[in-house]
């Protein structure tokens, strides 16, 4: 009975949790499934943007979600600008994307020693009443309990990829935005702008930092270098989904969500990455480009 | 009226310190405290009569960078004394490059970074006793031994710090005669501990030893307070409990742990002069200047303020800069700091712990102030300074 | 009421100019084929007029009832929703996208949107092998299954001035026919302008109305109408190289 | 003739100039810096023969030079194992694993080729965490030897040595390392595998097509890219006398090892020398000059600034002006 | 009748639930000239990747100069006797003209051979197609037409004993279709047996000893030009009325 309990709550906790990864992939899913930019700084701009929450939370009280909805125009037009950059610099001149890695990788320096310098060093954290408490019950003699923060974090996320994800495969839009690293000459002829594509792309990728920022504060402590961290999740989910395919990181974000869940229920936390990433691994060597991933081995 | 220094040739004191990356909230607010020290100094007319230079690199809480910061500040700044930047794995790379120069080498909050070379000029301000991964867990199972516990449970990073203490804690744990019900780490990109709260309830043990780095000591607390727990003694070995951020985002959460400290704003803690005062003038400090770091400075500061002192009092003493004199004299002499009476023994460990346990008791709201006050960590033991008595966890809830 | 007229047209890649004083004039609901062998400049022409490359020197009209348009100041985009749309040569599917999807962007301007099944209907209608294949990858399909999803693709812009790019490169025999039916069809039952670069001669000039000899970037020869087309001597000598 | 083992002789050249500089009982902190941009460079050059010369990005880097770092570990664990065979053993293990990738990911391409390489880092990273007998995640320090030998000759010592001091040793141990990669690069960009490689880079497929064995090919750069990143990372714990997990399998060598190239070039063996010296020098100086977090900012701004005005590297650069 | 040189034995492919090739049967003779034909998408290229070993096949066995080719690596399938151009040109883009054409050399014709030697060889087949003065060019700079004939000449440089040419004709004009059958016939005569894949009839006519047409991945019917273009069921399928 105690293996079942566990068994059901550590279900639950890796759905929640998947939830959570998956509003950390989403925008790097577009960003770098989808436009090819292989955007590493992605985590370090969530980092942004959860200090953007605190302070928010902290001098005004907002609720940190709130927060993240405000500021997430605010990533979005950073999104703007940097793609703005990395297309006269990079795409215009038919850079490699490598050398767009090596980019991102400057910036996420640059941004981290923005924040250390307007923020500090110092661990920050975020107040609202569904921190720190959760409901649950009894059913069948089987207790559950979910814990409200992150069940706020696995709702919101789960809208968030839903919802783009309906955007994408639906909206005119989002099928040139699909289409946009597949030929920009193609679509232009299509009376599409294919730069103001990626350009407003790019920006809902980063704009989900936004939000992805206020969860992330809602989870887990955060200091200016916490988003390295996560560098390797985020680009092992988005991998794992097949490039591309925004259900596809969702589903990858469940999976290594519910694996972390329950190995470290099972068998020992510390083995946690070791199984995500063995995932990964193995759903490569038979599906080469992830799990829905369409033939496009890029 | 004191003597200034004179303005001839500083002394030079170099060290790396961690700046940025993950150990940087100490790193700083052990700067800030240095620099403090360096004040008072030179109002104090200096060392051996020299105004006293800090010169400082940011390792970036990077091992790899420190053996070049210290040949640099050895050979090319020609500082005249080094002392260590924050932490374990920072201070083991400098060790071979001091002690090629056999020269006198403070440290400041390193886990027995001195048991294989056996330096005899290497000093350590970290109180945990001779057997630092032991000592600094033994007033915690001193604390919980009311609660008269059969089973322990046991959580730590995978980090250096955290496994060192929690192998400690196992030691002092199989002193007790516990039986070890639940012994695992969790990676630091950990973000959900719901599932190891739940595991470790599951084998319902009766005190639980947490040893965790500022991430998984906030993540810990929060999915405790989220799932509960049955143990009598959580907590232990949580850095970052002592951090003004994590306290005052935390807030209520906290109450019933029961965990290390070295320094609290309590009564008792008299007992180290002038530290009351000290961390006042670091408070306003950073309040003046706007400083980007730990608001309150309990953790470190009179730590890292006591490291150099004890250097500069030891020179002074000796009246020369010569590193053999000076280790001896570190070695033969107690100490009164900041941090009360020091004495170190021949591995240039603490002769005894004084790591102290706390209890968060009584903490209502998030405000920072009240954790600037009496009251909201309780000190357990040792007893000679205990405010409080241990209550079982779920009672403070 | 649309046509399209080029005025001492020069352009090129970089500093090669590779057209030099084209004129051409296609009228309202005409098929004006463009002949001439390789790299003589028949697709540089269609890519001006598309606007994916800018002229250095000259015009490209379109007059749209009374209104003339530059197209030489316009944009792609804008050129598309002045109701022109392109197939382009080696096709430029979207390889990852189905079949679908691929017709579905071809209506991505505003007014085009509004007729989007009705559009999708008449492409199937015209290539039944695409509705077939509606959920295949455009990229896993042979050539001529592409070549048949990009002129589709053009239409379902609703356009009123086609441009076609050698559409009968690498189709069997069968379809090389077929293929230019279609387009011929397009021109009569949907009233379609067209302008197709061509270099099979003797297809083209089953639907042509009239047709110009591009060499070496100059219009070399100008026929007057379809029999012009089919019977000056000139042609023969240029295009033919009898 | 001269001319023709120009090369050679610049190599060996190098190698006497790095010895005679440890002769020269110079100001200790240039051996420091110097043995840090001399070990990027080594990760460099490796790095690039598969991920320049073949196409293939390895995102773990980290992975192989962890290998080696823990591979001399095990070995001074189990029995003093002194530094060369240390190395020696650290590269065999680790071309081992880059076969073993080689083998593993042959049907990968491009980024999920990159991102395969990364999870197998942290697979590794996690193992060691766990694994006590070299430290597991709490770390392990190790004492070098204090006066190691080879063949008979005392290396280090103050008085009667080669080397009058350990850091010197490493020195020029790693100088030689680093050449010795330079120079197989050199060799392999030179000769028919660097030319195979390069048709693999720019399609897979028509090279296997014109007779080129890519899967033999690729296994073979894996193999010696990989054994070059663990000897650089084998010497790394004798450098360091402290290694845990987080040092030794830090993200940062893999992106600095894509980044160095980049700066320099990837299509020659001189563009990662470039590039490892110039980052390796901008790094070592920014330490040590700027005492704050602004150290990170100027690393930060050279990158974005050199990929952003030198397209195809400083080399690219020089050759556009010439 | 001597042994065939390759001998296609009812070979099947499946794409997913797609049949792109069901029980082809056939073989091609020593020094033949060999046509394929079929209306598109009737698995031309499929099956050529079938033998050139970019793909494999699900069904049946081809076997080449005697060896069974089933599970060979596409390398040794080019080390064994048999190259093929690519139906969209694929070069290597980072590398001049020459380059492209040292590849083939390098690692199967001439293994072992001097740099020098290699280059020589490499010239003089770029002198046979006529593009001698483009051998340093990088190939982005090269015109369709030019793109096709290095195609061709770097299979060519493999010195295959079959090559297997994929629409290299397509979008060229008349001339230019000349020009590239007389190189190809000029090879045939030296005893490199081809089969070319052509939509243009005049082409595949003018060059081929034998045809064979596909229809929906089955072979629907094989024999001398004159015969097929007379066949019915190829007039339904491919050449029209
Ligand atoms: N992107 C380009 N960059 C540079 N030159 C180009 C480019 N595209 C075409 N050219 C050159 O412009 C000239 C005309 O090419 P264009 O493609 O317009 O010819 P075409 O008549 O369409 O020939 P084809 O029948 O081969 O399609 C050729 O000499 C070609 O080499
Ligand atoms: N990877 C694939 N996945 C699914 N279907 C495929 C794939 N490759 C080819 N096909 C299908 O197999 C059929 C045969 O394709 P193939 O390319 O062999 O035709 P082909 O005879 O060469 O035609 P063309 O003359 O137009 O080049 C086509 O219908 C094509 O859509
Ligand atoms: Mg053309
Ligand atoms: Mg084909």
């Amino acid at each position: 009975m105690i293996i079942l309990e566990l068994f059901i709550n550590a279900l639950i906790a890796g759905i929640l949790l998947g939830g959570f990864f998956a509003a950390l992939s989403i925008g790097l899913s577009i960003c770098f499934g989808l436009l090819d930019t292989v955007n590493i700084a992605h985590p370090t701009f969530i980092v942004a943007a959860a200090f953007c929450t605190f302070i928010l939370n902290a001098n005004f009280g907002i609720d940190p979600i709130l927060a993240g909805i405000i500021i997430t125009p605010l990533f979005f037009g950073l999104g703007w600008v940097i793609y703005s950059l990395y297309y006269q610099f990079f795409e215009k001149t038919s850079a490699e994307a490598l050398r767009g890695l090596a980019f991102f990788f400057g910036l996420l320096f640059i941004t981290e020693v923005v924040l250390i310098i307007s923020f500090g060093v110092d661990h920050r954290l975020v107040n609202a009443a569904y921190i720190g408490k959760s409901f649950g019950g009894e059913f069948a003699g089987i207790s559950v309990s979910v814990p409200f923060r992150l069940l706020s974090a696995f709702v919101v996320a789960a809208i968030l990829t839903l919802g783009l994800q309906m955007f994408l495969d639906r909206s005119f839009f989002g099928r040139a935005t699909r289409a946009v690293h597949q030929d920009m000459m193609a679509l232009s002829l299509m009376g599409v702008d294919p730069v103001a594509i990626k350009r407003i792309a790019f920006a809902i990728g980063l704009g989900t930092c936004g939000i992805a920022g206020a969860l992330m504060i809602i989870v887990i402590p955060i200091e200016p270098a916490v988003g390295r961290l996560f560098i390797g999740n985020v680009f092992a989910i988005v991998v794992l989904g097949g490039l591309g395919s925004i259900s596809g990181t969702l589903i990858a974000a469940m999976i290594l969500g519910i694996a972390e869940s329950m190995v470290s229920t099972f068998f020992g936390p510390s083995w946690a990455p070791a199984v995500s990433f063995t995932i990964l691994l193995g759903v490569l060597a038979f599906r080469p480009t992830g799990l829905l991933g369409v033939g496009d081995t890029r | 009226p004191v003597a200034q220094a004179q303005s001839k040739d500083p002394i030079k004191i170099g060290f790396s310190m961690a700046l940025t990356g993950a150990l940087a909230g100490g790193g700083k607010q052990s700067l800030v405290a240095m620099q403090i020290w360096a004040e008072d100094i030179n109002e104090q007319g200096g060392i051996l009569g020299r105004s006293v230079e800090l010169v400082f690199y940011d390792d970036q809480t990077n091992p790899k960078n420190v053996p070049g910061i210290y040949s640099k500040l050895l050979d090319v700044d020609k500082v005249d004394f080094v002392v260590s930047g924050y932490g374990t794995n920072l201070i083991a790379p400098a060790m071979p490059v001091v002690i090629d120069r056999d020269i006198v080498f403070m440290g400041l909050f390193g886990m027995n970074n001195n048991g294989k070379w056996n330096y005899e000029k290497y000093f350590q301000i970290l109180p945990a006793g001779p057997s630092p991964a032991v000592g600094f867990s033994s007033n915690w199972f001193e604390a919980v031994k009311t609660f008269k516990p059969k089973t322990i449970a046991l959580v730590a990073a995978d980090a250096e710090f955290a496994r060192n203490l929690k192998e400690g804690a196992v030691e002092n744990a199989k002193a007790m005669g516990l039986e070890i019900v639940y012994n695992e780490n969790y990676p630091p990109r950990t973000a959900d501990f719901t599932p190891i709260v739940r595991a470790v309830n599951a084998k319902k043990p009766d005190i639980f030893y947490i040893a965790s780095y500022p991430n998984g000591s906030a993540g810990l607390v929060r999915a405790i307070a989220e799932v509960g727990t049955d143990a009598m003694a959580v907590g232990g070995g949580m850095v970052g409990l002592q951090y003004a951020g994590l306290m005052s985002g935390l807030g209520p959460n906290l109450n019933g742990f029961l965990n290390y400290d070295f320094y609290v704003p309590e009564p008792t803690m008299n007992i180290y002069p002038g530290s009351k005062e000290l961390i006042d003038r670091y408070q306003k400090k950073v309040k003046d200047e706007g400083l980007k770091t730990d608001a309150l400075g309990y953790y470190l500061v009179p730590w890292a303020y006591a490291y150099v002192d004890i250097l500069g009092k030891a020179v002074n003493a000796v009246g020369k800069i010569d590193h053999d004199a000076i280790a001896e004299y570190i070695h033969k002499t107690k100490f009164t700091t900041v941090v009360g009476d020091v004495e170190f023994g021949d591995n240039g460990e603490w002769t005894q712990s004084r790591t102290i346990a706390v209890q968060y008791q009584g903490i209502k709201n998030n405000e920072l102030d009240q954790f600037s006050q009496p009251g909201t960590r309780k000190i357990m033991f040792p007893a000679d300074i205990q405010t409080g008595e241990v209550k079982p966890f779920n009672s403070l809830r | 009421m649309v046509e399209l007229v080029v005025k001492d047209l020069v352009a090129g890649y970089g500093n090669v100019s590779v057209l030099h004083n084209v004129s051409l004039d296609v009228p309202n609901g005409e098929t004006v084929a463009l002949l001439g062998t390789n790299g003589n400049g028949k697709s540089t022409l269609m890519r001006c007029i598309a606007g994916l490359i800018k002229p250095t020197e000259g015009s490209i009209t379109l007059k749209d009832g009374d209104r003339q348009i530059d197209l030489a100041a316009c944009s792609p985009k804008q050129i598309v929703e002045h109701g022109i749309a392109m197939v382009p040569e080696g096709r430029r599917l979207f390889p990852l996208l189905t079949v679908e999807d691929n017709l579905t962007l071809g209506a991505y301007r505003a007014e085009a949107r509004e007729k989007l099944a009705e559009s999708i209907d008449f492409c199937f209608t015209l290539f039944p092998r695409l509705a077939e294949r509606k959920t295949q990858q455009a990229g896993s399909m042979s050539g001529g299954e592409q070549q048949m999803l990009a002129v589709a693709r053009a239409l379902m812009s609703d356009p009123k001035l086609l441009l076609v790019d050698e559409p009968s490169v690498g189709l069997a025999p069968i379809l090389v026919s077929q293929m230019i039916e279609k387009i011929g069809e397009l021109n009569t039952s949907r009233g379609l302008t067209i302008l197709m670069a061509e270099q099979n001669f003797n297809q083209a000039i089953k639907i042509a109305d009239k047709g110009y000899i591009i060499v070496h970037g100059e219009i070399a020869f100008a026929s007057k109408d379809a029999t012009d087309l089919r019977e000056n001597d000139m042609v023969k000598s240029y295009y033919l190289g009898v | 003739m001269i001319m023709r083992y120009k090369f050679e002789i610049g190599c060996v050249a190098f190698l006497v100039l790095a010895f005679i500089l440890t002769q020269l009982g110079l100001n200790r902190f240039f051996f420091f810096a110097g043995f840090a941009v001399l070990q990027f460079i080594m990760i460099a050059t490796a790095w690039n023969i598969l991920g320049g010369y073949g196409g293939y990005i390895n995102f773990g880097t980290a992975g192989f030079l962890g290998v080696g770092s823990y591979t001399s570990i095990a070995l001074i664990q189990w029995s003093n194992v002194s530094i060369v065979p240390q190395i020696i053993a650290a590269a065999a293990l680790a071309g081992l694993l880059g076969l073993a990738i080689g083998y593993f990911t042959l049907r990968l391409k491009g980024v999920y080729f990159a991102i395969a390489t990364l999870a197998l880092a942290i697979v590794l990273e996690t193992v060691v965490n766990n694994w006590d007998f070299v430290g597991g995640a709490a770390g392990i320090s190790i004492l070098p030897t204090r006066k190691p030998e080879l063949l008979g000759a005392v290396i280090v010592d103050r008085k009667i040595g080669v080397f009058g001091n350990y850091k010197e040793f490493l020195f020029f141990l790693i100088a030689g390392m680093t050449i010795f990669s330079v120079w197989v690069a050199r060799t392999i960009e030179k000769g028919k595998l660097g030319r195979g490689l390069n048709a693999i880079k720019d399609n897979e497929e028509a090279a296997e097509s014109m007779g080129v064995p890519t899967l033999r090919l690729k296994l073979i750069a894996t193999t010696i890219s990989g054994a070059l990143m663990g000897a650089a990372g084998g010497i790394f714990p004798s450098y360091l006398t402290f290694i845990d997990p987080l040092t030794a399998f830090n993200l940062e060598f893999a992106v600095y090892s894509l980044a160095m190239p980049m700066i320099g070039g990837t299509f020659t063996w001189i563009g990662p020398v470039l590039g490892g010296l110039l980052l390796g020098t901008v790094q070592q100086v920014a330490i040590v000059t700027i005492s704050s977090e602004l150290n990170l900012l100027i690393l930060g701004v050279v990158l974005v600034v050199f990929v952003t005005f030198a397209p195809h590297g400083l080399v690219g650069w020089f050759m556009k002006k010439n | 009748m001597s042994e065939p040189l390759l001998n296609i034995d009812s070979v099947t492919k499946n794409f997913g639930g797609f049949t792109a090739l069901s029980n082809v049967t056939t073989e091609v003779q020593v020094g033949e000239r060999f046509g394929l034909i079929g209306p598109n998408g009737s698995g031309k290229t499929t099956l050529i990747n079938c033998i050139s070993g970019l793909l494999n096949n699900d069904g049946g066995t081809i076997t080449f100069d005697g060896h069974n080719l089933n599970g060979m690596k596409a390398h040794k399938r080019t080390a064994a006797g048999i190259t093929r151009t690519f139906q969209i040109p694929r070069p290597f883009h980072s590398m001049t003209v020459m380059d492209n054409l040292k590849i083939p050399i390098e690692f199967v014709s001439g293994t072992g051979a001097s740099q020098a030697a290699i280059a020589e060889q490499a010239m003089s087949i770029l002198e046979t197609m006529g593009m001698a003065e483009k051998a340093h060019q990088e190939t982005s700079g090269l015109t369709q037409i030019e793109l096709r004939k290095l195609e061709l000449a770097r299979a060519i440089a493999a010195k295959p004993k079959l090559l297997i040419s994929d629409e290299a004709m397509a979008g060229l004009t008349g001339n230019e279709v000349d020009e590239v059958l007389e190189i190809l016939i000029s090879f045939n005569e030296q005893g490199m047996t081809i089969i070319m894949i052509e939509h243009i009839m005049r082409a595949v006519m003018q060059f081929s000893h034998r045809v064979i047409c596909l229809d929906a991945g089955e072979l629907i019917a094989e024999g001398k030009p004159d015969e097929i273009v007379k066949d019915k069921g190829v007039e339904r399928a491919y050449l029209g009325v």
